[in-house]
């Protein structure tokens, strides 16, 4: 039930409505759940964007991995 | 019992009523490969020849969608069933059934993409049949084609030998989801577009190239279904790497919206082949050569054992399984 | 997403005995499935499903009362996923009424602005999904709009199987896509490992990795592997909207009982939006087939394969309990992915 | 514009929409006889024999009824196409659609039907397609079945020679009647029975005992249909003798109770020939000697001219003509 | 029946001038058609068709009613013959809705007594017909069963026709199945040549023959050329049920305007099987197609052939006019038998 | 509208309903508007009897014919 796939916010509309690309596709979804701009990527669910994603590399899962891995050579 | 959804939906439910009911004549062979294969056609020898004959109904919907509609499905279904026993599609018939209030304009767009199909084949209608049913009783209407074609040595789908290389003539998923998006209440429109296209050329140039053990078209219940059967009747078991399946980023995309495996969907303009594995290389580049073959890749191998493996990015294994019924968008 | 191959290395060099967690999403069993996950994992190291599919914890009197809606000629516009979970008297799928499959609630809304019919939306799904309901209910639908409200809260349930105590388990992989939008301050309570995990085969690795540190550190604390996407407060615009629209109430789960403010009700300046008001349907209580486990696959302490009807009179053709209906289900998940051993 | 049911009922109308749309392909032609002849079948020539090829969809309501059954009639129907182009049947292909929640013990009956018709035949079902629709988008099941058959000579509806004797195999009007009747509502239950059968014996000892120059199975449209049809696509006047016409005593009495002429309704199991003078008796006697041949006749000559006249039995004379749309029960 | 050869040969015999007569019975003129005895009539005789068919004058308010009431979810039970009426927006066949060919009301009233739905029978017919409906009535149908009443009565469309005077008849051919109902006793007040006739090729050609010969005998009175049948009072018991459920009211016919005493209307004691009044549908008057001339083909003043729309606007298939629909019309007939010169 | 054809009375049930024979071909018929026996004729329409027939020789078409002719010769 909690499929959610990320996407870039391509162009906002009114009635709290985005056009974001999947990649290769385009939809539109709502935003009333979040406070987006153009060009940044937010996560859809439902055709809604649920939040924002960070573009933070530090972020990503290898590098959570890293900072994990490493407190534990400490 | 009663018929279900599933027992439409090809895999293992539909094999079921195949087997237990719909197969069951005794008058099911006329001299060559019967209806007791379940394969992509018949094949009855004739003279020192072979008719390959093969039938296929078409309802799908929307009847226009991005890249295709019902009349070119009508007649690169067939004309494809017959390429995949190495036939040359020579002759389809054509039996409308349509339900009154019917748009007559609409019929002649149908025909005339239907003609358009059969001058790319190479094929032609020679009869047909059309009835006309009271409204309610069928809803738009229906097209069954069946075809002729001619082959001196026909390829099975159960072909698969040990060794063999497993090629796929293009990427996957394509028409099965431009159907789907292209349906009311996703708002994804023509974004993306089916593969419906008639394959006998690009499997005439392939089977030039080198040794084809095995050929199916992975159409209802996609490549999932078509893997499956191809590995069952061979008694083999074929490994697919992920990493190696051609899937369109759009349509990658989609099948996670939508939450659809992109291989458990029809294709329309595909072929899945056990090629010999000397051979591999050239079928590839021939298939390449060809307008519908550019994204062709090989997949997978031919091992001894049962069922399809898949390898999967991360290094694990899990089956492919046939699906269990048409797949629906869900968010889950 | 890359990685995946040092993770893997590391969660070989650590796990040191044998561990059991939960994951309680069945966005996680359906990644693990589909990458093969489970025959990767060094041997000791298990991943075990918990009620974390909506479809699988509706209790069947919902599907009822949603096809007793459909009688009422009413347009049920529905998720895919409940298509084909059977009620007392078949599916909706099958109930030959007028039945829309829709992406979410604000499509339903659509169709109700386009007819003079009654348009009842089954408005299923856990913290994920709810903030979109309240968000579309805040904007006003038409007369003939409303909802069969059966959404329901993880925590509550989280905490009953904690109480129950009977699962050996070491921990818990919490739902990512919920703790998107809850954060997960409020899972703290629990003193047990909990990672919060995303749905790459890589980030499941990696909460794996983490649970089976904190357990051996003998730390019981919450841990998030998913930064990108969840932080610790969640999406508080979303949370403030769902509070607006809803309140927590007792609700029952398919194969548990009713569980305290593990659900979600109308509050009363919304109850016009109600269809179980508006149309006077009631949901019963529904008995459960006798020799289905799901109850225990759901709390952990059965795998599907411990069940008598699996894979006989249960498959997913003919499914009997709840887990072999939904795509998220463990039971079929694995009827799918793992019945025949690899 | 739009499909009516006047589309759906053979005749001047359904010419219409064959003629402006359905027949419009290009490609409808693969050397021999095709589309544009819409005989009972097509012809493709291979090696040095002919490939008779046909397809039709079987609609039937009720599925069941005295005689037969819509599995009968799918393998008969198509079968006797082939028949009527002078081939003998050899293969054929069949296409079910069926509706979700249909019986499985119905679909063994038909099948099972079916098996038995092909068993009289001489032909098997090779090649087959079901598709499963949702509740309410098809009334039931349709089957489709195309057929291949092989002929040297093939025999056209459209060889009358001025001079020639017409022939009916046997009795008019008793498919449709049967069908009619059995329906509810007016309770005549079984008493008069579907004429439904294969053909193919019957012709075949028919074109060994003399030159037939031209044959058609009098199907949807009935005899009214069939008869034109020959008339007019061989140029020539044919005149039919009311008296001579072979008609059950049931039959009768069904058609003037119902107020459907006899001549306008579906025979299943009926043959329609126009054979030299001078072979006629020995025709009619090869007819007569086969079990579905009982009731053959002399009916009609071939003259100059156009139309098909009848010469009532008050010695007057009127038009046949191919009905215009499914006769309904009437009262006036 | 044989004896045709005889009278054929008498009627030439005795045919000395031109002479028109007019049958007034649908039932005749397809008779008349499947036998193509027109083709063997004598040089000079002529028989026209008059008013005779119920399908070709019940009005299109009438067709549109019963297509309101098939609106209203009623199953709609009538004789085929209505089936492909146009009304104003098609006909009951293309209407998509309930719509069920009986032989007679009788099986309507079955389908009532088998169903919670309303069940409304479409009742036309002259003299012949309106006993069974009567008889029915009086068998007290289910309340969920009710009547569109649109039946006729022949001799005033006859008076109505006498006082015209247009066409140049020589006499009439009276109903034979009218007759064997009503008994021809009440057309005796109009003093021109009629015979009652069967229905036999036989049957017709002897009632010219006695047209003519009345005719020429200068006679204008009523004589009965189908005795085996038909008798001078009728069917006594018949007529009575008749009277016991319905009166006479003016009403219009398809082509003509409202003729008074022509209709039957439902005695007050069976209104509650009055579909009109149960259903508040009201019939309306619809204006005809300006070029059809149906109306003097039903006043015997012209032939079908005479109409600029026949074989052309006005066909079988997309009828103009009342009398191209009904399978007795003129019209149709002489499209499908008489189109094509012989 | 009129079609009526004859019919021989081979059976005689409750409720005004009867087995006729058209020639053949069974079926039950109303019979509320005549007084019939079984081996008499009537005449059908719409599912009822309308009127019982005459099997009096005397009253055929031909019979009656040569009663006009004669009368005429006279
Ligand atoms: S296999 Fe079926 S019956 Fe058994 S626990 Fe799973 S869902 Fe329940
Ligand atoms: S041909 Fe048509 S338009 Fe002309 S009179 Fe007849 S029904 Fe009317
Ligand atoms: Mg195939
Ligand atoms: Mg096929
Ligand atoms: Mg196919
Ligand atoms: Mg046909
Ligand atoms: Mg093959
Ligand atoms: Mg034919
Ligand atoms: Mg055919
Ligand atoms: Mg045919
Ligand atoms: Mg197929
Ligand atoms: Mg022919």
């Amino acid at each position: 039930m909690c499929i959610a796939i990320p996407a870039e916010v391509l162009e906002i509309k009114d009635g709290n409505i985005a056009v974001v690309d999947y990649g290769d596709l385009k939809q539109e979804v709502r935003i009333d759940l979040v406070d987006v701009e153009v060009g940044e990527y937010v996560l859809v669910h439902v055709g809604f964007a649920i939040q924002k994603l960070s573009r933070d590399e530090a972020l990503q899962t290898l590098q959570v991995f890293k900072e994990v891995y490493e407190a534990m050579e400490e | 019992m009663k018929v279900n959804m599933m027992h439409g939906a090809g895999g293992a439910v539909f094999a079921e009523l195949l087997g237990q009911t719909l197969t069951r004549y005794k008058n099911n062979n006329a001299g060559g490969i019967g209806l007791e294969s379940l394969d992509d056609g018949a094949v009855i020898p004739f003279e020192d020849k072979n008719i390959v004959f093969t039938t296929d109904s078409h309802v799908v919907r929307p009847l226009f969608f991005p890249g295709g509609d019902i009349g070119r499905i009508s007649v690169c279904g067939t004309a494809n069933d017959l390429a995949m026993m190495g036939g040359r599609p020579v002759a389809l018939s054509c039996a409308m059934i349509i339900e009154e209030g019917f748009d007559i304009e609409v019929l002649e767009k149908i025909v005339s993409s239907m003609d358009e199909a059969l001058g790319e084949c190479g094929a032609s209608i020679v009869t047909g049949d059309t009835k006309v049913l009271e409204k309610g009783a069928i809803d738009g209407i229906v097209i069954n084609t069946a075809g002729i074609g001619i082959v001196e040595k026909p390829v099975r789908d159960s072909g698969l030998l040990v060794g063999d290389v497993i090629i796929v003539s293009g990427t996957i998923g394509d028409h099965g989801l431009a159907v789907m998006t292209a349906r009311e209440g996703f708002d994804l429109g023509e974004q993306i577009m089916s593969d419906v296209a008639p394959v006998w050329g690009l499997v005439e140039k392939a089977m030039n190239a080198g040794e084809i053990h095995a050929m199916k078209d992975p159409t209802r219940g996609g490549f999932s279904n078509a893997i499956n059967e191809m590995a069952e009747k061979s008694g083999v078991q074929v490994r697919i790497e992920e990493e190696a399946l051609p899937i369109r980023q759009n349509v990658r995309s989609a099948s996670e919206l939508l939450g659809i495996n992109p291989l458990d969907v029809a294709n329309e303009g595909k072929v899945v082949m056990g090629v010999r594995a000397e051979d591999a290389e050239s079928v590839l580049s021939a298939i390449r050569s060809h307008k519908y073959g550019k994204d062709a890749a090989i997949i997978g191998r031919v091992v001894e054992g049962k069922s399809v493996v898949m390898e999967t990015s991360i290094g694990g294994e899990r089956f492919i399984e046939a699906p269990v019924g048409d797949p629906v968008p869900r968010v889950c | 997403m890359s990685g995946g191959k040092e993770i893997k290395k590391a969660l070989e060099d650590i796990v040191d005995r044998d561990y059991t967690f939960m994951h309680i999403c069945g966005t996680h069993e359906a990644a693990i499935a589909k990458s093969g996950l489970r025959s990767i994992l060094p041997k000791g190291l298990k991943i075990v499903m918990g009620p974390g599919c909506p479809v699988c914890i509706t209790p069947q009197g919902e599907i009822d009362a949603a096809l007793e809606l459909a009688e009422k000629d009413c347009i049920i516009a529905t998720y895919g996923d409940l298509m084909r979970v059977p009620g007392t008297k078949g599916s909706l799928d099958s109930s030959g009424k007028d039945v829309r499959v829709v992406q979410g609630i604000h499509k339903a809304v659509e169709i109700a602005k386009e007819t003079d019919r009654e348009v009842v939306f089954i408005s299923v799904g856990f913290e994920t999904t709810a903030p979109t309901v309240a968000a579309t209910l805040l904007t006003n639908p038409p007369d003939n709009f409303s909802i069969l409200c059966s959404h329901r809260f993880v925590p509550p349930a989280m905490k009953f199987l904690l109480e129950q105590g009977e699962a050996q388990l070491d921990g818990f992989m919490l739902p990512g896509h919920v703790c998107v939008v809850t954060g997960y301050e409020m899972y703290e309570q629990f003193k047990v490992p909990q990672v919060v995990a995303g749905f790459e085969p890589e980030d499941i690795l990696l909460g794996l990795y983490m649970l089976v540190k904190q357990s051996k550190e003998g730390r019981g604390e919450v841990e998030n592997a998913y930064p990108r996407a969840v932080c610790r407060e969640g999406n508080k615009k979303a949370m403030e909207m769902l509070y607006q629209v809803f309140e927590p109430c007792d609700v029952e789960w398919r194969g548990f009982p009713v569980i305290p403010d593990s659900g979600l009700k109308l509050k009363p300046e919304f109850e016009k939006y109600d269809a179980l008001k508006k149309f006077g349907v009631e949901i019963k209580h529904v008995e459960k087939h006798s020799a289905c486990i799901c109850d225990k696959v759901l709390r952990g302490i059965a795998e599907p394969a411990d069940c008598k009807l699996f894979g006989k009179a249960c498959t997913p053709r003919k499914p009997v309990g709840p887990c072999m209906v939904s795509h998220e289900g463990a039971c079929k998940i694995w009827a799918l992915y793992n019945q025949k051993k690899l």
